[in-house]
């Protein structure tokens, strides 16, 4: 089809309103929403500090009399619990925007952990081809077809036997990391691995590869850039599904300490009172999570189309 | 064909080797057996007397050759737990595993196939719309939430369904199935939906994606040319071509459903090897676990085979080898 | 043939199109692809349409198909098949029409069937859809069809998948298709432009005649005016979703009226036409161009490249299946002098741009050697290094050949930085205006990505790209094939001239025999990565030696041809 | 796969006999997980014990209240003029469940295969040099030393049948090593009030009533034993009707539980105690950011922290009201249990930070905490309740929680400075937590000495309590030695734990300290 010339209006911002995708957001209110919603929960995780009325990681200001309280009312101390409190006298509320920062936290570099690997490892794969991509591949496939959550537990429960005791629990966060991240970069090395084999016969790397220029810059000054739409459109949708993973996680009993909780930590802690009536410790928590997860996922899931010039 | 299969058999061999060695290693390191076999009085020297009788103090190579010996004949150990054998422990829980998986696979496919075409077909209706964000809750929920969530509101409010186990079951020689009485296909419902929503969602979005790619191909703009009827195009000439690259995906996803149901197991305490896994990790049942990590590359080995089988049988691109290339 | 069925007694066209749009509503404004044109067709006639891209043609034949999706609308005063309305029909009314009263050809034969039935079974498929035939009459039918379109031992492929017929083949599959239910008109939208220039020919020839046997008429639309030339009766040219002209082929080529048509006949090369260097040494009485007078720049010798596409090595063993040796180039040898061009010809899969990307450096050669200046670039080190600087090369495909993330500045000055020949920035940014001037793009152009630019200004910054590092040598693989003809002259006429500018060397790959013959000096014929031929330009195109080149030249759709 | 139709109707008849056995005297039965094996001694864990307690019987057992009581065993004395023998006197007429008559000659066939080397119950029996039978019915056992407690060590030491166990190659107890399946583990053959019908481990077993049994035929007729690991998911059967009978009943769930139509919860203490213990020895610790001392081994920091430690707020809150709040490691049943021993101090945090500051640590220190999460009720709630009290003395806690797979691996190499224990007694007296918690470790004592806590003097007087035989001197030893141990604040205890059994309303069982209620004593209204 003829390229029809844009009348579009010049400027760094006016192209980027004017951009397909800024008007693919415009016009998708469930994307607005999303990311309104995605917006709030990660303002509030990331000052959560100045937010929270109390900090529940300070166990020196928690009250264990003040545990059970209903939500807006007042507590064995008089204070007063928006949400409620937990089985420790926690404040629902506070503790959820911590926990979030803790849930984002992991979920954001376990799978920006995942997208280095897997990008790395899926360059590779697509450029070199033969042997190396046969095996990447194969272990990717392997990799796929394990249960992540089996993957992430086995990690460790090896982290625990290779870390010191005294040090596990503030390597817990990082192991966490480590293992979500681990069990999730197969997705990455895939769709780049493809993306790449595509790009690798253009014409444009030819053109590079004339000059001499060595693989390692090739891939990445020329085909990296190339690969960044899909890989962030699996990054979105990993993101959703990493926190997920930690919530899992934490059901199973391996996570971050329960003094620090992250979101799952928090369900995991709540559900054990779903038939006790303290409604309110497993469902202010899993509300977040359930809304955190399916803004993101919602976000990941336009901005595929969004991203795919055909759908357009 | 059978070339093929043979090359993919011998990778296979490699992956279950390779599948051995790293659980083998793992399995150093996640915790000490003997503190688990040994009682509360047992002193240091008997806890060091078992261990040495377990080999734990034999060499590492020592160990795993031990183990892939004696795992090629099919002897993976007595369970330090349940203290019987652990293939024949293996055995009688696989049936329970694998009619979860097969039921929850058999919903994944075909509402996710159903639902997929039906909302690439209706890309602006709004209940597609609606069917695409719903969905998505699927993926957003973590499992045992949603088990528990279903338990509470269909096994204690509404007192509808069972809660957990897989209710009376009937002994077909080695086979032990659910799906001969009617409390056992009751028990099966809950648990299904739970393990069946994420792939559900995966496959449907999938079939979607890979179905709006087909229809925007020449050969069907060219079978709309032709006068084609509208089902003839969707069904016989899209969702035939839709389902091809959809084999690779559902089939890894279909393998994860057979071994990712550790916490479906756990939650509704169905009796198949995903929960035996996770009651052996508690108490660091190393040859439960290592069986396991065997028996989850066996599935990656077989799932693959089908799924390279079922490409030869779908396209003829692979079947029969073109006698002309190119122009 | 045509003029005994222009003769028939039928006063009724078969096709009657009024006052034909297309508007796409698209989210920057509407967008109108084909503008109000209004057009005949008789019976038993063929019309060609004929447009560079974007003029409207593939829209119009959609439109009539009623093939156009949201968020194009079609609005005519109307569109009669036989004199009966056929423009806003319901689409199951539309459905009855499509296929049973117009047949339609694609493209691309490769990608119009479904890989995944066999060509029977789509042939029993539409037959049966339109006419009231039982299974086995319609298989009956599907191979007499078969047969009609040339396809040999129809019995036998009928039960084949498309992926086993050539492509010329499958494009008889595809006419069979369009066929199949006695159409009253065929559309054919480009029915031979992914084909070689020797099936092109065939296939031509194929839907002549069986649309005479029949009495249908055809609406070929194409952007080659050598294949209306070849084949229609009647033409219209179209530009911009209008109709600049319209008449008898003959009259439009030789006489055209409109100031584009005639700007668009002039610049479609013609093998016909002499070499213009070679007819300006005739002038001058210098016949003896491009003899040997200098050491030539690059010696090729006894190449060779053999691709293994065996199976694994555990696959043969197990599966008793024989290696595959593909011989892509099969010793060639030939020699470019200093300052010329070399053309090197051959249809798909003759191997000559396997030998491009060996003399580039892209693809290491199984045998033989390439010497640049006399040294032998893959076994010198040195020599691999000179070749860096001082070969270049231009590829086909003018969006596959920029990285579209990278602005058009940095593409330029790649080589230059690269190659280590500056890292000034400043003298950078100068090189790279002086050669978007050069290439006659405005150096402004240097901040924006290759997106926002034409076919024809891409292939440019290709060029600006390519001279960036100096080099001496360019290899231009296909440099216009993907281009409209106006713009392809441009192209030529640059490079031309830049060679002259800086005394280049060209080794140009083409498919296109009219292009070779107006651009270069001396020419080498591939055939399977076979050199059938090798000589100066004249002497190939005026006296072919060997059959296959004479074949060549004969095939050729051209506008020369014309009656 | 190929089903003949004789399998279908075979099979289906074994379901419809499943359904059709169930009448008005089956209890279905649940709790957290199932027997590990039913060979009897292989194991020594609570569970296994609990189950093989309705198949098989032992010489004596204990009841709710915690006393001795006969079972195979009509009555036990030491013999007179030799303190080192004990003599049972055996119940006759008792039969095995395979028809074999019950002897002596069973017991000393079962008091050896208890002591051999692969038995998990060796331990119990190391101080029996031989048993003899003297007469069909009466057995003589001989120790290496007066051991006046012995009786204690024998209520879950199950009688096998010589005969039997002999056919079936089970002199030895299950080899792991040997990497074959003893007959015991999924066969058995007691004397006991129900007979195994079916077994399928971790998923249902099914036990009924044997006619044959010696004692008052029990109400419950058939047992139907389902482990349910998922506490949300047991519950939820309870609820939904499922089963009747639940034991380790999460105790947040008693209240909903005891309010619900048709469900009754019954509770009562176990007999066990749950403690913090701390490295009490010179070294510094791991995880602390004091390295040069040992801040736990100063001891006004352990008389701060037990200052601090609010039980109360800990019975109420996360035990809700499910615990005995106690300050002595030692659950009321034990011999040696005292009020005043048990007695707490009342929370003083001003003092407690008054007793840091004169310890030398006015701003605290840090240190790790490990703690099981999956062992005892709330074990992990508890431990985390106690980081937020001892943040008040400015101790910054970090909390390690593990699965006790995990943990007791952990804190038995000695890699922790503070970690929660709980610990039973078994045998209901004192000396039983002396040998293992208090004496110096050594290869035969202090196994679980985490604390390496060491003193010369009491270790003497252990060692004195395992040969006395005057009963009364003997108290007093204990006594001293308890004197010292609280003194020393060896242990910072928090309580003793609750059990709670929720059943169908129409059902009374009543809690057994052991956590081994025998469903032979459950009333069906």
């Amino acid at each position: 089809m003829t390229d029809i010339t844009p009348s579009a209006p010049k400027g760094r911002i006016g192209k980027i309103i004017d951009s397909d995708v800024f008007y693919s957001y415009r016009t998708s209110p469930v994307a607005i929403i999303a990311s309104i919603i995605a917006t709030i929960l990660v303002l509030g995780a990331l000052f959560a500090p100045w937010i929270a009325p109390y900090d529940p990681f300070n166990p020196r200001t928690l009250n264990l009399m003040n545990g059970f309280t209903p939500p807006m009312s007042e507590s064995f101390t008089g204070n007063f619990f928006l949400f409620g409190s937990d089985h420790q006298g926690r404040d629902v509320f506070s503790a959820i925007l911590y926990g979030s920062r803790v849930s984002l936290m992991v979920g954001l570099s376990a799978i920006m952990f995942a997208m280095v690997l897997g990008v790395s490892l899926g360059l590779i794969a697509g450029y070199r081809g033969g042997l190396t991509d046969t095996v990447i591949m194969r272990i990717a496939d392997v990799q796929l077809s394990f249960p992540s959550i089996l993957i992430a537990l086995l990690i460790f429960g090896v982290a625990r036997g290779i870390i010191p005791p005294s040090q596990q629990e503030s390597m817990a966060i990082f192991v966490l990391i480590f293992a979500i991240g681990l069990s999730d970069w197969a997705q990455f090395a895939r769709t780049v691995r493809g993306t790449t084999m595509v790009e690798k016969q253009k014409d444009y790397v030819s053109a590079a590869r004339i000059l001499g220029v060595k693989p390692i810059f090739i891939l990445i000054r020329h085909i990296l850039p190339n690969v960044v739409g899909p890989v962030l459109v699996i990054a979105t949708i990993g993101l959703a599904l990493a926190i997920i993973a930690e919530a899992t996680l934490s059901f199973l009993g391996v996570g971050v300490p329960p003094t620090q909780p992250s979101l799952g930590t928090l369900i995991r802690i709540g559900q054990q009172f779903l038939f006790s009536g303290e409604w309110w410790i497993l469902f202010y928590p899993a509300v977040t999570l359930i809304l955190l997860a399916l803004s993101v996922n919602l976000l990941g899931d336009w901005l595929r189309d969004a991203l795919n010039p055909r759908l357009r | 064909m059978l070339a093929f299969i043979l090359t993919r058999l011998g990778q296979s061999v490699l992956v279950m080797l390779a599948v051995s060695l790293i659980s083998f290693i793992m399995f150093r390191y996640v915790g000490d057996p003997v503190a688990s076999l040994v009682s509360q009085e047992a002193s240091i020297a008997d806890q060091e007397q078992l261990r040495e009788r377990l080999g734990l103090n034999d060499p590492f190579y020592e160990q795993f050759f031990r183990f892939v010996w004696n795992a090629i004949q099919g002897n993976f150990g007595i369970s330090y737990r349940l203290q019987t054998p652990v293939a024949e422990l293996i055995m009688s829980r696989l049936p329970a595993t694998i009619e979860l998986a097969m039921t929850s696979a058999l919903i994944a496919l075909v509402f996710g196939i159903v639902l997929g075409v039906f909302t690439a077909l209706n890309r602006k209706n709004p209940f597609a719309a609606g069917i695409m964000a719903f969905s998505l809750i699927g993926v957003s929920l973590p499992t045992f939430l949603i088990g528990i969530g279903l338990i509470y509101v269909f096994a204690v409010e509404l007192q509808w369904l069972p809660s957990f186990g897989r209710g009376a079951v009937v002994d077909l020689g080695w086979w032990r199935t659910g799906f001969l009485t009617e409390t056992g296909l009751r028990s099966i419902i809950l648990p299904a939906i739970t393990l069946s929503l994420f792939q559900l969602t995966l496959i449907m979005r999938l079939v979607r994606a890979e179905m709006l790619e087909v229809l925007r191909q020449d050969y069907i703009k060219f079978a709309r040319a032709r006068g084609l009827s509208k089902r003839a195009i969707n069904f016989s000439h899209a969702l035939k071509n839709t389902l091809v690259p959809v084999i690779t995906i559902a089939g890894l996803q279909l393998g994860s459903i057979i071994t990712g149901a550790l916490i479906t197991e756990t939650v509704f305490q169905w009796p198949g090897i995903g929960s035996l896994f996770l009651s052996s990790v508690a108490v660091v049942d190393v040859p439960v676990m290592a069986a396991y990590l065997i028996f989850v590359g066996f599935v990656f080995v077989i799932i693959n085979l089908i799924v390279d089988i079922l490409y030869y049988v779908v396209d003829p691109r692979l079947r029969i080898g073109g006698t002309a290339k190119g122009h | 043939m045509t003029e005994t069925l222009k003769a028939a007694p039928v006063s009724q066209p078969v096709l009657s199109v009024k006052d034909l749009k297309v508007v796409f509503h698209l989210r920057r404004g509407d967008f109108t692809a084909v503008d109000g044109i209004s057009f005949d067709i008789m019976p038993g006639e063929v019309l060609g349409v004929v447009g560079e891209s974007g003029a409207g043609k593939s829209m119009t034949g959609t439109a009539i198909m009623g093939l156009i999706d949201r968020p194009g609308e079609v609005t005519a005063t109307s569109i009669s098949l036989k004199g009966e309305r056929i423009d806003g029909l319901d689409e199951e009314s539309m459905r009855r029409i499509r296929g049973k009263r117009i047949g339609m050809v694609f493209q691309d034969p490769l990608t119009s069937l479904n890989p995944l039935y066999t060509v029977g079974e789509q042939l029993i498929e539409t037959i049966r859809r339109h006419l009231p035939l039982n299974e086995k009459q319609a298989r009956e039918r599907a191979i007499e069809l078969l047969a009609d379109a040339g396809i040999p031992d129809p019995a036998g492929r009928i039960d084949s998948y498309p992926h086993q017929f050539s492509g010329g083949m499958r494009q008889r599959v595809v006419i069979s298709l369009a066929l199949a239910a006695e159409p009253e008109l065929v559309i054919a939208d480009e029915p031979t432009s992914a084909l070689d220039v020797s099936v092109q020919a065939q296939i031509i020839k194929v839907l002549k005649r069986l649309c005479a046997q029949r009495g249908v008429a055809v609406m070929l639309i194409t952007h080659d005016m050598g294949v209306i030339a070849e084949a229609a009766d009647r033409m219209i040219v179209m530009n911009k979703g209008k109709i600049v002209e319209t008449g008898p082929v003959g009259d439009i080529i030789h006489r055209p009226q409109e100031p584009y048509t005639i700007k668009l006949i002039e610049a479609i090369p013609s093998i016909k036409s002499q070499n213009p260097r070679y007819v300006a040494a005739v002038a001058k009485g210098e016949v003896a161009i491009g003899g040997k007078t200098d050491a030539p720049i690059v010696t090729v010798d006894n190449l060779s490249k053999v691709f293994d596409l065996s199976p694994s090595l555990f696959a043969r063993v197990l599966g008793g299946k024989s290696r595959k040796l593909v011989n892509a180039v099969n010793d060639v040898s030939f020699s470019i002098q200093r300052g010329q061009t070399y053309g090197l010809v051959g249809e798909s899969g003759s191997g000559k741009s396997t030998c491009a990307r060996m003399i580039v450096g892209l693809l290491e050669p199984t045998s033989g050697s390439i010497k640049l200046e006399g040294a032998d670039i893959w076994r010198d080190k040195e020599a691999t290094a000179r070749r860096r600087q001082k070969i270049q090369m231009i590829f086909q495909d003018p969006y596959a050949s920029l990285n579209p993330r990278w602005r058009v500045g940095e593409i330029i000055a790649e080589p230059i930085r690269a190659l280590g020949i500056s890292k000034n920035a400043t003298e950078i940014g100068d090189r790279v205006a002086d050669l978007l001037e050069r290439v006659r793009l405005d150096p402004a152009a240097m901040r924006k990505y290759p997106h926002e630019f034409s076919g024809g200004q891409r292939q440019r910054i290709a060029i600006a790209r390519a001279l960036s590092s100096q080099p001496e040598f360019i290899i231009c693989d296909e440099p216009t094939s993907a281009l409209d003809v106006s713009v392809q002259a441009q192209v030529l006429e640059l490079m031309s001239r830049l060679q002259e500018e800086f005394g280049l060397t060209y080794l140009l790959i083409s498919h296109n025999l009219a292009v070779i013959r107006q651009m270069a000096d001396a020419v080498g014929v591939l055939h399977n990565g076979v050199m059938v031929e090798n000589g100066e330009v004249e002497q190939i195109f005026s006296d072919p030696r060997a059959d296959y080149t004479r074949m060549l030249l004969d095939a050729v759709p051209d506008i020369a041809k014309v009656a | 796969m190929r089903i003949s139709l004789k399998a279908i109707v075979a099979g289906l008849m074994a379901t419809s006999m499943i359904a059709g056995a169930a009448n008005a005297e089956t209890l279905r039965w649940a709790r957290q997980s199932d027997a590990l094996t039913l060979d009897p001694h292989s194991q020594n864990q609570g569970v296994t014990h609990t189950f093989n307690h309705h198949i098989y019987e032992t010489l004596l057992d204990r009841d709710v209240e915690g006393t001795l009581q006969p079972r195979l065993a009509t009555d036990w004395y030491v013999k007179e003029g030799d303190d080192t023998v004990w003599v049972f006197e055996l119940r006759e007429g008792v039969t095995f469940h395979g028809g074999e008559e019950f002897t002596a000659d069973d017991v000393v066939f079962s008091i050896e295969r208890a002591k051999s080397a692969n038995s998990n119950m060796r331990q119990l029996h190391a101080d029996v040099e031989s048993a003899t039978a003297v007469d069909d019915y009466t057995v003589e056992i001989q120790m290496a030393g007066p051991s006046p407690l012995y009786p204690n060590n024998v209520t879950n030491t199950f009688i096998m049948d010589r005969g039997w166990s002999e056919e079936n190659d089970l002199i030895e107890v299950q080899d792991f090593a040997a990497g074959e399946e003893n007959f015991a583990v999924r066969n058995t053959n007691g004397t006991g009030p129900y007979i195994l019908t079916e077994r399928d481990p971790d998923v249902r077993s099914v036990l009924t009533v044997n006619e044959d049994w010696w004692g008052e035929a029990p109400q419950v007729t058939e047992i139907i034993y389902t482990p349910i690991a998922d506490n949300a998911t047991r519950i939820a059967a309870l609820l939904s009707g499922e089963v009747d009978l639940v034991q380790d009943v999460p105790v947040q769930d008693i209240d909903r539980l005891a309010g619900t139509q048709g469900i009754k919860v019954e509770t009562g203490p176990e007999n066990r105690t749950i403690y913090f213990g701390y490295a009490m020895d010179d070294e510094p610790l791991i995880s602390s950011n004091i390295t040069d001392e040992n801040p736990f081994a100063n001891p006004l920091v352990r008389e701060a922290m037990d200052l601090v430690v609010d039980r109360d707020a800990i019975r109420q809150v996360v035990m809700r009201g499910q615990s005995i709040p106690t300050c002595v490691n030692m659950p009321p049943f034990v011999d040696g249990w005292t009020e005043e021993l048990s007695a707490c101090p009342a929370v003083d945090v001003e003092r407690a930070n008054e007793l840091m500051a004169e310890a030398g640590y006015p701003d605290g220190f840090s240190v790790t905490l490990d703690t099981p999460n999956d062992r005892y009720v709330n074990d992990e709630a508890i431990s985390q309740a106690v980081v937020g009290m001892l943040g008040q003395i400015g101790i910054d806690v970090t909390l390690a929680s593990r699965p006790v797979a995990q943990h007791s691996p952990l804190i038995l190499e000695n890699q922790t400075d503070f970690y929660l224990l709980g610990w039973g007694v078994p045998t209901f007296d004192s000396a039983y937590i002396f040998n293992d918690l208090v004496h110096t470790k050594t290869d035969e004592y202090g196994t679980y000495n985490i604390g390496l806590y060491s003193n010369p003097e009491v270790d003497a007087m252990i060692e004195e309590l395992g040969v006395m035989t005057d009963l009364e001197a003997r108290a007093g030893v204990v006594a001293d030695i308890w004197e010292q141990v609280q003194e020393d604040r060896v242990f910072l205890t928090i309580h003793v734990q609750e059990l709670a059994y929720a059943m169908s309303d129409d059902l009374t069982l009543a809690v057994h300290p052991e956590n081994q209620p025998n469903m032979t004593s459950v009333v069906i209204e």
